[in-house]
């Protein structure tokens, strides 16, 4: 299976290289995007935000094109590498916006990077969907840049997910109380360890272990040691794709038996599934999807067989809805008018992988927050808003000794 | 006679395991030409860094006036009075020459600046004998023209004492009688000079007391003539006469 | 066997050595007087290849061209030197740089053979032989030096300034072995500035002065040669021992 | 003391030069003024680091350090103080860094200088990543301006035309002086009486200010601050290649390499934005290869026609005095 | 006891990040920036081996290993030469050696990027628990430390007991030296640069069983090996070993019993105090 995936990967490297520049039909839509392909975000974007891009460009040209008013016009993507940077990202905007003079644009990876770029983007009046960042103090933002939209929706919520997963799980007399929370040391665990401790407290849980560790770090054997120590119910990590691996591998090998086994960022890729094998059964992650909804296996069958990467179990789809919305906003503004088209996001409901979106004050409030891998698949048990499709969580079983 | 210009008082310096410098001790009056001499590696240039601050000795004291200096760091004995030249020529190659002696006259014990150290930096070079040539880059100097502006960098400074490290070395015979003369007009004008040397005609017609060295020890300091007349000078620098 | 004709040395605008021409034969000592700065050291240095030369420059060995070789090669040539300061490596034991000694092509053969030899020569080196070469005595590391270049199985060994640093009766010593080594038919090339002690080991001789040759004659006669006390101390010193 | 008329008229031009690039803003609002936002940004950095790193000859990696030192000094009072008190703030900050860093590496020479340089940016995100989490609680910060883009490109303006004639004060100064010689040779230095140690303090807090108040100015830019962009590695790199390309031995070289070296990598990025990696890899060996004396010095040596005998960084970093 | 064992993991696979390193820079004096892509291109040649052909890493080491010893040396014959040739001294060859491998370091990692893209990889290999003392451990890891510690004993010997490895470390000591023992210093620097990627390399294959990598972090493993080296001493192996030990115990120390997110910054405090206080590295003399 990995052989035959990354195989087609190799290959669709190759094919990415040849179709660059193959003449488009007359008078394309140009798509601007900025994001990163080198530096410490590349791994972030590669997975989830530039796949999508590749993957939604092919299907609205292979559909004849993007329907503007009664007009099919192919679309073409301008694409550039921020290099992870922000003066970069900020230069590559005014560039798309100035030089290129494209249509529509779509904003970087990171929340880091969307807000470096948000007050150009604004300037230029260009609709900012953001899929890949997020904070608590959108509403800050979005009185700022009424441009933007976040459809990861509140920091608050995504880290307050795996709270109530507990809670109920508690409540249903499946765990105790104790609980030990780890976090990455930047910007993304900081701001989730921010509000999910004291929801942790809050929800009267004991915290008996808490400890950060630094970004990149992938030697994390003393922090599963020491939380094993603490003995606790429910193990969570605001943890970032590399150390979500080695969390687990290290739980793993260290017999570290939770009840409820958390990570974040990593636990949602497939590679993950793939990896840990029936291991990954019970493991709860951040984000989740409704697997079970056809739209959504459709979306990860196509996914594959157009990026030779599988879509993961939370960014991608939510990345890919952020273009489902440019696209219908465009076509049902039926033209490529920026201010009519932040003010038909603004209002109006979009049918995407996700579900059906719709923003209040430019935020989407309906986001799945905790999933939990069972067979290689992820199933969304908590959502904010009123999600659909929901399962009940279930205990992590032992680690399978192998 | 008074305080001397420079004692040197039981110097000692050892590498390691080796002794460079082995409890060396003279004076030197004002306005003396001192010749340092001894074979190869007998400690002489040694001497000369520690007076200078570019090493510190391991025991033992050097006064200036009777202010104690040893091991003090080398930018601040050279403003207290002591300047140097050096063994290879160490000129500031990018640097014009008038430039290279300002740099003696600005930082040194003068501490001129602006139109008056550029003065004296012409003044000197034109001592030297490199008038009409103060823009020329140094590294397009000859070796000898290389050496008067070193002197003159070192003379800039106005120091108490001049060191000067086989400042004749090099040189051929028409330039050694050039540069001897040099060093006899400087020590006439009352300058103290301590030369490390081996062109030991120049020493004999130069230096009238002279201090030997071998193998880090002082062996020999009197009346240059004399001293070189010595049989164990003799035997330091050609070796054993007998088999005894 | 190495006769080097018509050498010249410079570094920059500085002539270090001119038109300088000499030979050594097998089985021979020849010393190189001059006072410092004269250009002795250069002189060893062009023929082990490790300064550059001059065009004009020839330097045959052993019938062969070897002019413009690179040290490495010179060495398979049969040049061995062993520099002032005496370049061994401090952080390697004896038995080390002996080995290296022996790196050369021509020396793996007898190997063996010429390290019995070393040691016969150098017994400290045998009882040394574990011992970091950089906390040996001033003398043993001289040892270290010349075995090190012995084992290389040289025809030709230079040596420049060997007894610099060490007492009189280690340089004595030093010089006994030096006579022994050429009596088993290595021809030694050394710059010394102990002149009376190395002419009377040495069978011949060449003044140096400035860059030039100003002398050339057999060791007893330079030992009476009043060209070489002036060499060192000066016209005047050598009038008045006359 | 007398100023020579060459030099007069080159401040004359810098300073005219200076005041035809403040209108730049009113004739393009995009994306030629974003690149000019680059350019100047490190035409300061560049012109501030070899202001330090060219006389010494000691290849400075701490601009990441100070420019990440002078970005938080806004991101942290930026709620508190007006704007200008914080580049205050930062000139300070970025000094007393230097100052402490000079100290500490007095002894050091060549590569373990670089290391060690390398080593301070990424030990100060560390830290300061550390103090947030455990006294900030967050690590991102937001500098929320109403600073243009044409404002930060006049403050670059102002930054960069302040380094040059900083950098110009000092070459008329004993320390300038005092520099020349180091860099000449550093023993001399100290053998006519220049304390090469307070030379070298001074000086890197001067350039390490300077940097620090570039990455003030810059802070407004990024709107949200985190460590890793603040004290991005990349950031030094960039900085000494620059400058390395366009020579370190005049005031004006690092400008000339910063301007060439900015757009062509504009270029390479805006048209090659999959193999940017690849094309800047190898158009950096052909730089290392074809200028080994960067541009300025070879525009010398072609003025010249002989190759100046002290090229090349860190060329007399070799062990000396004893 | 757990933390001793885990210290020492760690100090095993600092080890092998090092080692290859400190042969470049100490013999070869090429300061190579571009040292943590090719760890990186290692990771991904030994998990396109395993997951593609089905080839164990293990195996894979025997092809990686000779195919990076090859590929540096052309690097060094072609790119390095010139530098070392046109250098005047070992401080100019140090500035352009570090501004080549930067560039090739930005082509490594741009050609890894057309070739793999840029996102996180893995694999399982022998991620099964291994007990030491009643504590488990990743084989993997530990497979790793052995392999580690079988490479520098290995390289160990080839230093200290043969001639050519004695020749190696000649040159390191004192390069005009060598050339008098008819050392052939450029080709003894070549084979000394190659072989230090090939260690490198092998040490990328090793990772790679336990380590989560992409294109974009070569430069941790890079500066990882720098403190190391300069911490040992540059060039000596001994120090560039006990350096990595002693690395991987404080960073295990500090995260067990300090705070985790202490790690880097103890990491970076080490390396400082020990330039400042001997600069010549852990078993370095200092220069007479």
């Amino acid at each position: 299976m990995l052989r035959r995936s990354f195989n087609v990967l190799m290959l669709s490297a190759a094919l990415a290289v040849g179709t660059i520049g193959a003449a488009m039909a007359q008078d394309p839509v140009r798509i601007g995007v900025s994001a990163s392909k080198t530096g410490p975000l590349a791994g972030g974007a590669s997975g989830v935000l530039w796949p999508n891009i590749k993957l939604w460009a092919e299907k609205v040209n292979k559909a004849g094109g993007l329907k503007v008013g009664d007009q099919m016009r192919p679309i073409e993507i301008v694409e550039y590498d921020d290099k992870s940077s922000p003066e970069e990202a900020v230069k590559n905007i005014q560039r798309l916006a100035t030089q290129d003079q494209v249509d529509l644009i779509i904003p970087p990876y990171s929340t880091g990077l969307n807000l470096a770029t948000a007050p150009l983007i604004a300037k230029y009046g260009y609709p900012q969907i953001v899929s890949t960042g997020n904070a608590n103090d959108l509403d800050q933002f979005v009185k700022r840049w009424p441009n933007t939209f976040w459809l990861l929706g509140p920091a608050q919520g995504i880290a307050d997910g795996i709270v109530g997963t507990l809670k109920d799980l508690r409540d249903a007399g499946k765990i105790g109380n104790r609980v030990a929370v780890v976090n990455v040391s930047d910007a993304f665990g900081l701001e989730m360890i921010k509000t999910g401790k004291p929801a942790l407290k809050q929800a009267g849980f004991d915290i008996v272990y808490e400890s950060s560790y630094p970004l990149g770090n992938q030697d994390v054997a003393p922090v599963i040691a020491s939380a094993k120590a603490a003995n606790p119910d429910a193990f969570v990590a605001y943890s970032y794709p590399p150390d979500s691996f080695a969390l687990t591998e290290q739980a793993q090998l260290q017999k570290f038996n939770v009840k409820a086994f958390f990570v974040s960022v990593g636990g949602n890729l497939d590679a993950y599934g793939k990896r840990l094998g029936a291991a990954a059964n019970g493991v709860l992650i951040m984000g989740g999807v409704n697997a079970s909804d056809p739209v959504f296996q459709a979306y990860r069958k196509e996914h594959l067989e157009v990026t030779g990467q599988e879509a993961d179990w939370w960014a991608s789809p939510v990345a890919y809805a952020s273009l489902e919305i440019l696209q219908q906003a465009v076509e049902h503004v039926g033209s490529l008018d920026k201010e009519a088209l932040n003010k038909e996001i603004q209002s109006g409901t979009f049918k995407t992988v996700i579900g059906d979106v719709h923003f209040d004050n430019n935020i989407n409030n309906n986001n799945w927050t905790v999933g939990q891998w069972s067979d290689g698949v992820v199933h969304g048990v908590r959502a904010t808003g009123n999600l659909q499709g929901a399962q009940q969580p279930v205990i992590k079983p032992v680690w399978p000794s192998n | 006679m008074s305080v001397p210009l420079l004692a040197i008082d039981r110097v000692r310096k050892a590498f390691g395991g080796l002794v460079a410098v082995n409890d060396v001790s003279f004076e030197v009056a004002q306005g003396e030409l001192l010749g340092l001499i001894g074979p190869n590696g007998s400690g002489k240039t040694t001497m000369l860094n520690l007076i200078s601050g570019a090493l510190s000795p391991t025991s033992g004291n050097i006064l200036l006036s009777g202010q104690p200096i040893a091991g003090l760091a080398a930018h601040k004995i050279a403003r207290i009075g002591v300047a140097r030249t050096f063994q290879l020529v160490r000129v500031l190659p990018s640097m014009s020459a008038v430039e290279n002696v300002v740099a003696g006259a600005v930082f040194g014990h003068n501490r001129l600046w602006g139109g008056e150290a550029l003065t004296l930096a012409r003044e000197l070079l034109a001592r030297v004998g490199l008038k009409g040539r103060e823009e020329i880059p140094v590294a397009a100097m000859t070796y000898i023209d290389q050496k008067r502006i070193e002197l003159a960098r070192a003379l800039a400074s106005n120091p108490h004492v001049l060191l000067l490290d086989e400042w004749l070395a090099g040189l051929n015979p028409s330039e050694l009688r050039i540069g001897m003369e040099l060093i006899r007009e400087i020590s006439a004008q009352g300058r103290t000079i301590i030369m490390v040397e081996h062109v030991m005609d120049a020493i004999r017609s130069l230096c009238q007391r002279c201090v030997v060295m071998n193998s880090g020890a002082k062996i020999a300091d009197g009346i240059s003539a004399s001293v070189l007349a010595d049989p164990e000078v003799v035997r330091a620098y050609l070796g054993d006469d007998d088999d005894a | 066997m190495l006769e080097v004709s018509n050498l010249g040395v410079r570094y920059g605008r500085h002539v270090a050595l001119e038109g300088v021409s000499a030979r050594v034969s097998k089985g021979e000592i020849c010393v190189i007087l001059g006072a410092n700065g004269a250009g002795k050291s250069s002189f060893l240095g062009a023929v082990a290849g490790l300064v550059g030369t001059e065009a004009g420059t020839r330097i045959v060995m052993n019938g062969k061209d070897v002019t413009k070789l690179d040290a490495h090669l010179m060495v398979e040539e049969g040049i061995a030197l062993v520099p002032e300061g005496r370049g061994i490596f401090g952080e390697l034991t004896v038995a080390e740089n002996l080995r290296l000694g022996s790196h050369a092509r021509r020396a793996k053969p007898d190997a063996g053979k010429m390290l019995d030899f070393v040691y016969g020569l150098f017994p400290r080196l045998a009882e040394r032989r574990r011992q970091l070469a950089q906390t040996m005595s001033g003398g043993e590391q001289q040892m270290v030096a010349i075995g090190r270049a012995l084992m290389s199985k040289p025809d030709i060994l230079m040596l420049d300034e060997p007894s610099l640093g060490l007492s009189p009766l280690l340089s004595k010593e030093l010089f006994k072995s030096l006579a022994t080594i050429a009596a088993e038919g290595f021809g030694i090339l050394l710059v010394e500035q102990n002149a009376r002690l190395s002419l009377k080991t040495a069978d011949r001789g060449y003044l140096i002065e400035t860059g030039r040759i100003v002398g050339e004659d057999t060791a007893p006669n330079l030992l009476k040669d009043p060209k070489v006390m002036s060499a060192y101390l000066g016209d005047a010193a050598a009038a008045a021992a006359h | 003391m007398n100023i020579p008329r060459n030099e007069l008229l080159a401040v004359g031009a810098g300073l005219a030069g200076a005041a035809v690039l403040a209108f730049l803003p009113l004739v393009t609002e995009g994306f030629w003024l974003s690149v000019s936002v680059n350019i100047m940004l490190y035409a300061a950095i560049c012109t501030a680091w070899a202001l330090f790193s060219g006389p010494t000859h000691l290849v400075s990696l701490a601009s990441a350090a100070f420019f990440g030192v002078g970005t938080y000094s806004v991101a942290i009072f930026i709620d508190v103080l007006p704007f200008p008190a914080l580049v205050l703030i930062a000139v300070a900050a970025g000094a007393l860094l230097a100052i402490l860093v000079g100290l500490a590496t007095l002894r050091l020479s060549g590569v373990y200088f670089v290391i060690f340089t390398l080593g301070l940016a990424e030990l100060m995100g560390q830290i300061v990543t550390w103090v947030q989490t455990n006294f900030g609680g967050t690590i991102g910060l937001y500098i929320f301006t109403d600073l243009t883009e044409a404002h930060l490109y006049w403050m670059l303006l102002a930054l960069t035309v302040i380094v040059f004639m900083t950098g110009w004060l000092i070459n008329r100064s004993r320390l300038g002086l005092a520099l020349r010689i180091i860099g000449n040779d550093e023993a001399v230095a100290r053998h006519v009486g220049v304390d090469t140690a307070r030379a070298r303090i001074i000086l890197f807090a001067v350039s390490g200010a300077f940097i620090a108040v570039a990455g003030a100015i810059m802070a407004p830019r990024y709107s949200y601050i985190t460590p890793d962009a603040a004290f991005n590695p990349m950031t030094s790199f960039l900085v000494v290649i620059m400058a390395l390309l366009g020579g370190t031995r005049r005031l004006w070289g690092p400008l000339v390499g910063v301007v060439p070296f900015t757009l062509v990598m504009d270029f390479i990025s805006g048209h090659f934005p999959n193999q940017t990696a690849v094309i800047v890899g190898i158009a950096f060996l052909a730089i290392v290869y074809v200028l080994p004396d960067g541009v300025t010095g070879q525009l010398e040596s072609l003025f010249r026609r002989r190759r100046p005998t002290d090229q090349g960084l860190l060329a007399t970093t070799v062990e000396e005095g004893r | 006891m757990l933390i001793l064992l885990t210290g020492l993991l760690l100090g095993g696979t600092y080890t092998l990040i090092a080692l290859g390193l400190t042969l470049q820079y100490g013999v070869a004096r090429i300061m190579n920036l571009a040292n943590g892509e090719t760890l990186v291109a290692a990771c991904f040649v030994t998990f396109w081996l395993y997951t593609g052909y089905g080839i164990n890493p293990l195996l894979g080491l025997l092809v990686i290993g000779p195919g990076a010893f090859v590929i540096n040396w052309l690097i060094y014959a072609w790119l390095m030469q010139p530098l070392v040739k046109r250098a005047r001294n070992r401080g100019m060859l140090e500035v352009d050696s570090i501004l080549a491998t930067f560039g090739l370091l930005f082509l490594f990692q741009g050609l890894m990027l057309q070739a793999f893209g840029g996102s996180y990889f893995n694999y399982e290999f022998l991620a099964r628990p291994f007990s030491i003392m009643g504590d488990s451990f990743g084989l993997n890891r530990v497979v790793a430390c052995v392999a580690a510690a079988v490479i520098a004993a290995a390289l160990y010997v080839f230093l200290y007991h043969t001639d050519r490895g004695t020749a190696v470390r000649a040159v390191a000591v004192d390069p005009r030296a060598a050339r008098l023992v008819a050392i052939d210093v450029r080709r003894t620097a070549a084979f000394a640069f190659a072989l230090g990627g090939a260690i490198t390399a092998c040490a990328g294959t090793l990772l790679s069983t336990f380590y989560t990598f992409n294109t974009s972090m070569g430069v941790l493993f890079t500066m990882k090996a720098l403190i190391i080296v300069i911490m040992g001493g540059v060039g000596d192996i001994r120090g560039a070993v006990l350096a990595a030990l002693v690395l991987g115990l404080t960073e295990t120390l500090v995260a067990s019993l300090l705070d985790p997110g202490l790690t880097l910054a103890a990491n970076y405090a080490l390396f400082i105090l020990v330039l400042l206080f001997r600069p010549q590295g852990i078993f370095g003399k200092r220069p007479a």
